[in-house]
């Protein structure tokens, strides 16, 4: 008999990833996992490179200098998007698991999305524009 | 009155003792009105007499045939070709994932059942008990003094748990036909059941992918279920913390006694 | 099923489920009274050093960022157990993964608030 | 002292509950499945735990064991069964002048009836077609049919029967005199063969007893005889709404769950793995079930599906036939040693069956074991996947 567990924890990770055949609720979910991942990894690095600001102001403002190539604004945005995924759908989750709302999570979930992506969005014109 | 036929090609998961899976294909003739299930019974009756199944009652009353159509967890015995193929199509059918396969399409549900027995998931019910979510009570006499005993709306198919992308990375997770169980059966002054849910498998490890919701064929809404027993969990903690061990020494009154 | 999974950790997996969310709330708080306080008291961004001091002379500042951090590194740490949980741990790992995260929640928490102390004091004594 | 050894072939009704009753007489029982359970006639049964009124009229052999079963079955297995009753309404006056028949019948059966207005039994089912003229209380239920089975498959496994499902017999191992000694199966999970011996083999595969006992040369009466049955996405009723009349097409509608269940039709087949769905018939379901529950065109099609009753032909066919059951020692009818057959009888006497074949194959076998499935509760269907693992 083929048991549940004899695979490998990655290829098991690799299952929560697989939106075939599953319904927008499972993208939410996808969403949040991996936000929540790049989030803790963002904050963690954040962390560490804010210890910049110890060392005074020549090592800080030659962090920022570097930070402010293309790349890390980039990422900067990647940040901030997943933010508001994160949080909003956050919410929702909230909310669904204190009784209210569990009924209409999908529709929730579409309506916190569509402002992620919209703030998301304004975010980013405005960051690549100033 | 003939529908015009179709010609639909089933792609069926195969597994015999230690032998690799693989599948095999069967292009069969089929009406678009028939169930899914009809045309696997078919592949068994006239072409391949080894293929293994799980199937009973054929009208959605005993849960045995819950299986992947597609990728998707269907109950094929309702599901009609119509409704997930075309003339011409594949169905793609595979055994349902999170159980142990037995053989082919046939899995071993003994974990789902050994669970349904743990949370005390009463088979047969009153129909006030199993009509929890009013607007989805059926249409009849509603509200009278006389109530019904009546099965339980959980057919024990598996689906859920076979969707559930959290029972499959882990199979400690209780599950959502569980969680539904135990919140049908009602945690209030059950100590052991409220230990069983609000343990690091029970509640707090669903996540909202709401799958469980999306294939469960029978209203039980086990998504719906799983976040009304997180607010009773929460609740009953909160009044603990400002209540002490009150519950120890409603024990230790009922045992004098 | 291990049954060892149960019994003793009774309401533990509440708590912290329960600290998970209303941290994660909190932060959501703090993020949006961070835009409010930046837009009023920073209105041409961080851009230097200098800036970030001074912007930590305010003292609503250095207590919300400090609130921020523990909130924050909780929620982290507790989700990223959960995620941890979910890929079916034996019950050392997931002791370890339970002291290594304390230990790294302990540790971030106490050099950030050396770090927010540190440019405290840099703007003080300037 | 080793017990004595007998396989049943088919882990239907009466395969489960016979297995059942000799484990519980101290045999050593082998069951032989080429399926899951059930996942013949027996899973696609109707669901009607019969009170006997449908049959007090025709066929009142069948209804008195059908009464007596009913009370049974309601005390060991309660955790299948919803016991809400069941009503016989005359909507024409044809039935209405049925009724008389019909409370004779009753009376003569034992079968316990309480006579409604039209207006009592519209209050106590308000979806009944309005035109009801009148009304019979009756003690029928409703049960889930695989969990009926597994209920006592567990129960005999609890007691030392084994359960090999997905096993098909291929042959039956017949000695130089002619006798059975055992079966050659193929196991379809791992795709091997293996013989079994035992000092007797049952055969309890309902209506494809014939096919099996041609094996051994022996016969069997047996008339396959399959009716549609079709599920509605509603529970309009609460009990088993019976047409007051002689046994007809669409003439049941019960709830289960959240559906109701109408059947059935009768008619016959010679091949009995795959029967298909007549599309006229289902038809048919919808219009007879409307003349009892007028709502039920509104809800949706769940569910349509056929099941094949095994019926035991005299000269008679179909609605005809009594359903009452029989057990066959081929020692008598064809000096065939080492095989019995049970055939015949109704979901509701799958007890009363299997004590009659246990009574047989003590007395073949010359043990002196008494019944006593009347009394011992079953366990919970749960527990025979409990004990799988």
């Amino acid at each position: 008999m083929t048991g549940v567990s004899k695979t490998s924890p990655l290829s098991r990770a690799a299952k929560w990833f697989d939106p075939r055949a599953r319904t927008i609720s499972t993208i939410g979910f996808i969403l949040n996992r991996i936000t929540a991942l790049g989030l803790s990894f963002y904050l963690f690095l954040h962390l560490i490179m804010l210890g910049q600001l110890a060392q005074g102001p020549q090592a800080y403002d030659g962090f920022l200098a570097t930070v402010h190539s293309p790349i890390f604004v980039f990422g900067e945005v990647l940040v901030i998007a997943a933010g508001f995924i994160h949080g909003l759908n956050g919410i929702r989750i909230a909310l669904n698991s204190f009784g209210v709302g569990a009924r209409y999570q999908k529709a929730t979930f579409l309506v916190l999305l569509s402002i992620a992506v919209i703030c998301s969005l304004i975010f980013a014109v405005r960051i690549f524009t100033v | 009155m003939s529908t015009p036929k179709w010609v639909v090609t089933f792609q069926i998961y195969r597994k015999k003792g230690n032998a690799d899976p693989h599948f095999d294909e069967f292009k069969l003739e089929v009406s678009p009105d028939e169930y899914v299930l009809d045309g696997i019974e078919r592949v068994w009756a006239f072409h391949d007499r080894s293929l293994a199944f799980r199937h009973a009652c054929h009208h959605s009353t005993c849960g045995a045939c819950g299986m992947r159509v597609n990728g998707a967890e269907k109950l094929t015995c309702i599901t009609l070709i119509r409704d997930v193929t075309q003339d011409g199509g594949v169905l793609r059918i595979e055994p349902m994932r999170n159980f142990p396969v037995v053989s082919d399409l046939a899995v071993d549900m003994g974990i789902l059942y050994t669970r349904m027995e743990m949370v005390e998931h009463q088979p047969v019910n009153s129909d006030a008990k199993e009509a929890i979510q009013p607007e989805a009570r059926p249409a009849g006499p509603v509200g009278e003094e006389e109530d019904y005993i009546r099965l339980s709306d959980c057919i024990e198919c598996g689906l859920c748990i076979s969707a559930c992308p959290i029972s499959g990375s882990s199979p400690e997770y209780l599950g959502p036909a569980v969680l539904a169980g135990a919140h049908q059966h009602g945690i209030k002054g059950n100590e052991q059941l409220l230990k069983l849910v609000d343990s690091e498998d029970g509640v707090w490890r669903c996540h909202s992918a709401f799958e469980c919701t999306a294939v469960c064929p029978s209203f039980v809404e086990p998504g719906w279920r799983i976040m009304d027993l997180r607010k009773q969990v929460i609740g009953e903690r909160f009044k603990r913390l400002f209540r002490g061990s009150s519950p120890k020494i409603i024990d230790t009154m009922e045992a004098s006694k | 099923m291990n049954d060892s999974r149960y019994g003793p950790k009774t309401g533990e997996s509440t708590w912290l489920w329960f600290t998970k969310i209303v941290t994660g709330l909190l932060v959501i708080v703090i993020l949006i009274i961070h835009f409010i306080v930046n837009h009023f008291t920073a209105q041409n961004g961080l851009l230097t050093y200098a800036d970030v001091v001074k912007y930590y002379q305010n003292p609503i500042v250095p207590i919300m960022e400090i609130a921020f951090l523990v909130f924050v590194v909780s929620h982290a740490l507790i989700g990223l157990r959960g995620i941890v949980l979910d890929l079916k741990p034996t019950r050392a790992v997931i002791g370890a993964v339970n002291w290594l995260f304390s230990a790294v929640g302990v540790v971030a928490i106490v050099y950030g608030i050396w770090l927010v102390l540190t440019i405290v004091s840099r703007g003080a004594s300037s | 002292m080793s017990k004595p050894k007998v396989i049943i072939i088919g882990a239907g009704f009466t395969g489960v509950a016979t297995a059942h009753d000799l484990a519980l007489r101290g045999f050593d029982v082998v069951v032989v499945e080429r399926g899951e359970i059930a996942s013949g006639t027996s899973g696609r049964t109707h669901g009607v735990l019969h009170s006997g009124g449908r049959y007090a009229v025709s066929d009142q052999e069948s209804a008195v064991e059908c009464i007596d079963e009913n009370m049974i079955l309601r005390k060991i297995v309660p955790q299948v069964i919803e016991p809400n009753g069941g009503l016989f309404i005359a909507i024409d006056e044809s039935d209405l002048a049925y009724a008389e028949e019909f409370i004779e019948g009753c009376n003569a059966c034992h079968i316990p009836i309480q006579e409604l207005t039209a207006r009592q039994a519209l209050e106590m089912e308000p979806n009944l077609n309005p035109k009801v003229l009148a009304a019979f209380t009756v003690p029928d239920g409703t049960f889930d049919p695989l969990r009926l089975a597994l209920s006592f498959a567990a129960s005999a496994r609890k007691n030392g029967a084994r359960f090999r499902t997905y096993t098909e017999m291929e042959q039956l191992i017949i000695d130089g005199q002619g006798n059975v000694t055992g079966v050659k199966v193929w196991d379809r999970t791992t795709d091997t063969h293996e013989e079994i011996y035992a000092d007797l083999v049952v055969n309890a595969t309902g209506a494809w007893v014939g096919e099996i006992a041609s094996h051994a040369g022996a016969h069997v009466p047996i008339k396959p005889t399959p009716g549609v049955m079709v599920a509605f996405d509603q529970r309009l009723v609460q009990r088993v709404i019976n047409r007051l009349n002689k046994p007809g097409d669409g003439d049941i509608v019960l709830p289960q769950r959240r559906m109701m269940v109408v059947g059935t039709t009768s008619f016959e087949v010679t091949d009995l793995d795959y029967v298909p769905v007549v599309e006229d018939q289902v038809k048919i379901m919808l219009e007879r079930g409307e003349e009892l529950v007028p709502g039920i065109r509104k809800t949706n099609v769940r569910g349509a599906y056929m099941a094949t009753r095994p019926l035991i032909g005299g000269g008679s066919t179909g609605r005809s036939i009594a359903r009452t059951f029989k057990c066959f020692d081929h020692k008598e009818t064809d000096n065939i040693d080492g095989l019995v057959t049970i055939t015949g009888g109704k979901a509701t006497t799958l007890r009363a069956m299997a004590e009659k074949t246990a009574d047989v194959v003590c007395q073949k076998m010359g043990v002196q074991a008494v019944c006593t499935t009347k009394e011992v509760p079953l366990l919970s269907y749960r527990d025979y996947y409990l004990q799988n693992n």
